[in-house]
């Protein structure tokens, strides 16, 4: 685990990078890192987050200053600017329900080759997807996902990079965490080693590539 | 005539048992709360990631780590348990939710749900619902009956579908209405409307409960 | 949750019933509830665990006192009754590697119809599974396992059924609490509602059934 | 002569690298963690569900919670951070982990392991090792080069294999030896040895490394 600012930390992520961002609604984002983005317009980026969240907030304020060429995401409702863009073209929508997503993203960076799930079986989202029967009950199979980058959101790190997150803060972010070939971690404070017992971790700080501190 | 969001509410939330793990969707489900019997006591799950979500004790006690899946702002309860997402959808597709309540734009004569797009006009994502209709013990339908004049429970969803389990019940302002393998069996009907209302107001056929009700709210 | 005394609980187990036990050689098993199987010589048992401990400590016990018929494990080494009763062919015995065996009862509990592992492509315990290429490389097919009982071991619980677990006793205590029809939990402490904070919860209570408190 | 699984683990312990994260088997990899140099700093994850493992500070220290893989008390470094099994081996099996070393029954020229059953004599069952062997970014074998004079580096497991991913390194008392896809190339001769006692040691045909070094422990 490294220390960056919020500068060096953006600017090592390259325009067209598939990019994971925590988050629910903006709740548990990274909004120092995702602001940074957006004043290094780092562009082309296809995204993998549950929501496009609202237009001035989290993930939403990407999708309106243009600089996402696709999400892979399970709602987009709350962000009318994601839905004008996909109309217009210019953004590809992937949607995947949200269980599934994140079990996609949990097979990606635990080396599962894929998931069968019974969600989505005999809907629209099935077509062109393989159905396999278990024990009387069709599930559908779903392949992992796994990124360039993950930002992440946490309350609380170690100097080790050990973080813990908040609340209903915590949703996609420890499972993105282990997914991506660089993670960068946005935490409100650093602690020093031992302050947070191990049994309190929740995404081991192996997982942590980057720590910036939020703004 | 009570505003037919609230009279939805209202009955749905007789359903709820005591000791349940309950999902409110989005809309009309999220009212259910305000109704709940007082000697009945539910625990809120949310797929943002908590057990024992609470509504907001006052203003002013708003944290930013703690909303409802509609990120509004919510309390806790005491023993509430917070958890990542990977976990929250799996007590959902687990069979770990005793109870979702969802909104809902078509219900068909099969009793499947369609509720999260429009196409070519709005499609706002599934979210968390084709988990939760899939997943979850009993799925509850909160609707009004029609929008805009037209029938939402209807023969044939044209709508794309959320799942294709059948939902367990449709609550609507007019009529409480129970899927099953014969078909929708009309169980209730609201004391402000006649069987014929009802019926000029669905497009599906309806069975005829042969204990038909009046709908108490 | 409802709070039981020892008895109780192992009383609603039946001889024959599939119990899942936590604990890894013995550490973070529940060896108050253990120990009332075999008093109660409840027996005929299939037990899947991660391992059969030692003769006597944790699972061993169980072994030692010829009380299952079967176990799903993926180490038998370090009690040799259980190989004894496996020649003797008393006892099944079905080794599953041990990442594997923790996926298969985690989607079993949470509801996925299997996983794709590439543990174990190519050897002997491949034979007669189902292989699948994902983008290039081998999978193996694994469906879920469920039980009619899982007894498992926390530290602390809350009145509601919270669980907190300490150290390396956590291990398969969490999956297994997800993954049977009846959740046995047998903690140290009970803690009043409210006295750990909700991120602190490992494994939250409506998973559990039933606490006993260890002796 | 030092005892052989001594040499195997000094030997073995050169091999760690600055800020890795290591697995090491029961056995003579457990003896590893007493070589490593002074100016390495790695981090020791147990599969029961532990980074930041270290050796019992001392006696009377005992924690009936903490233990590594093989149930020895062990200690924990500050920072250290425990996790349920699903996790522990999701790091294993998602490639998160640097290094493992574990001990073997035989290797063989495609450099697969048999390391967890002799069928019909002694069948402890594969535990962690079929994971550790598929996920880890490195894999070393740390085993003596023979048993009761029989060779275990051979031509062709006769053992159940425990991966059919090809293994990084073989570290015995006699030699060093890297598994290619050209087959096992003899990197480092103890000094003890000779090639020729190294040869007549191992069914499995050696490339000898036009860099063959004296090995260094």
């Amino acid at each position: 685990m490294r220390l960056l600012n919020v500068e060096e930390a953006i600017k090592m992520i390259p325009d067209g990078a598939i990019v994971m961002i925590g988050g629910f609604l903006g709740v548990g984002s990274p909004n120092t890192l995702i602001d940074e983005i957006i004043k290094q317009k780092r562009s082309n980026l296809t995204i993998i987050a549950n929501d496009t969240a609202f237009p001035d907030k989290g993930v939403g304020k990407i999708i309106v200053n243009k600089l996402a060429k696709k999400v892979i995401v399970s709602h987009i409702g709350t962000n009318p600017e994601t839905q004008k863009q996909m109309i217009e073209r210019f953004l590809e929508v992937e949607l995947v329900p949200q269980g599934t997503l994140v079990e996609k993203i949990r097979a990606g960076g635990l080396g599962l080759g894929g998931i069968l799930t019974p969600t989505g079986v005999g809907t629209i989202i099935a077509e062109g997807k393989q159905i396999m029967n278990i024990e009387g009950k069709d599930y559908m199979l779903e392949l992992p996902l796994k990124a360039d980058f993950a930002i992440i959101k946490a309350k609380r790190s170690d100097c080790n990079g050990n973080l813990v997150y908040s609340l209903t803060a915590r949703n996609f972010n420890p499972i993105m965490a282990t997914a991506a070939s660089t993670v960068i971690a946005e935490v409100e404070e650093i602690l020093p080693v031992g302050t947070i017992s191990p049994d309190e971790v929740h995404t081991p700080g192996i997982f942590i590539d980057y720590i910036v501190k939020s703004r | 005539m009570m505003d037919p969001k609230f009279i939805i509410a209202k009955r749905v939330a007789k359903e709820l048992k005591n000791g349940q793990l309950v999902n409110l969707g989005i809309g009309i489900p999220t009212l259910v709360v305000d109704y709940i019997p007082k000697d009945i006591k539910v625990l809120f799950q949310s797929e943002n990631g908590i057990i024992g979500m609470s509504p907001l004790p006052e203003e002013g006690l708003e944290h930013p780590d703690l909303t409802n899946a509609g990120a509004n702002y919510v309390g806790a309860i005491p023993g509430a348990a917070c958890f990542d997402s990977a976990l929250s959808f799996g007590i959902i597709r687990g069979g770990h939710l005793d109870l979702t309540v969802l909104g809902g734009l078509q219900v068909d004569e099969e009793g499947h749900l369609a509720n999260w797009m429009v196409p070519g006009k709005m499609i706002p994502g599934m979210g968390g619902a084709m988990d939760l209709v899939t997943g979850a013990k009993r799925v509850i339908v909160a609707m009004t009956h029609t929008t805009k004049g037209e029938p939402k429970i209807v023969k044939r969803c044209t709508l794309p579908l959320t799942s294709i389990r059948r939902v367990d019940l449709i609550v609507t302002e007019m009529a409480v209405i129970e899927p099953s393998k014969e078909g929708l069996i009309l169980k209730e009907i609201s004391p402000e409307v006649t069987l014929e209302d009802v019926l000029k107001s669905t497009e599906a056929s309806l069975i005829i409960s042969k204990d038909l009700k009046v709908m108490e709210v």
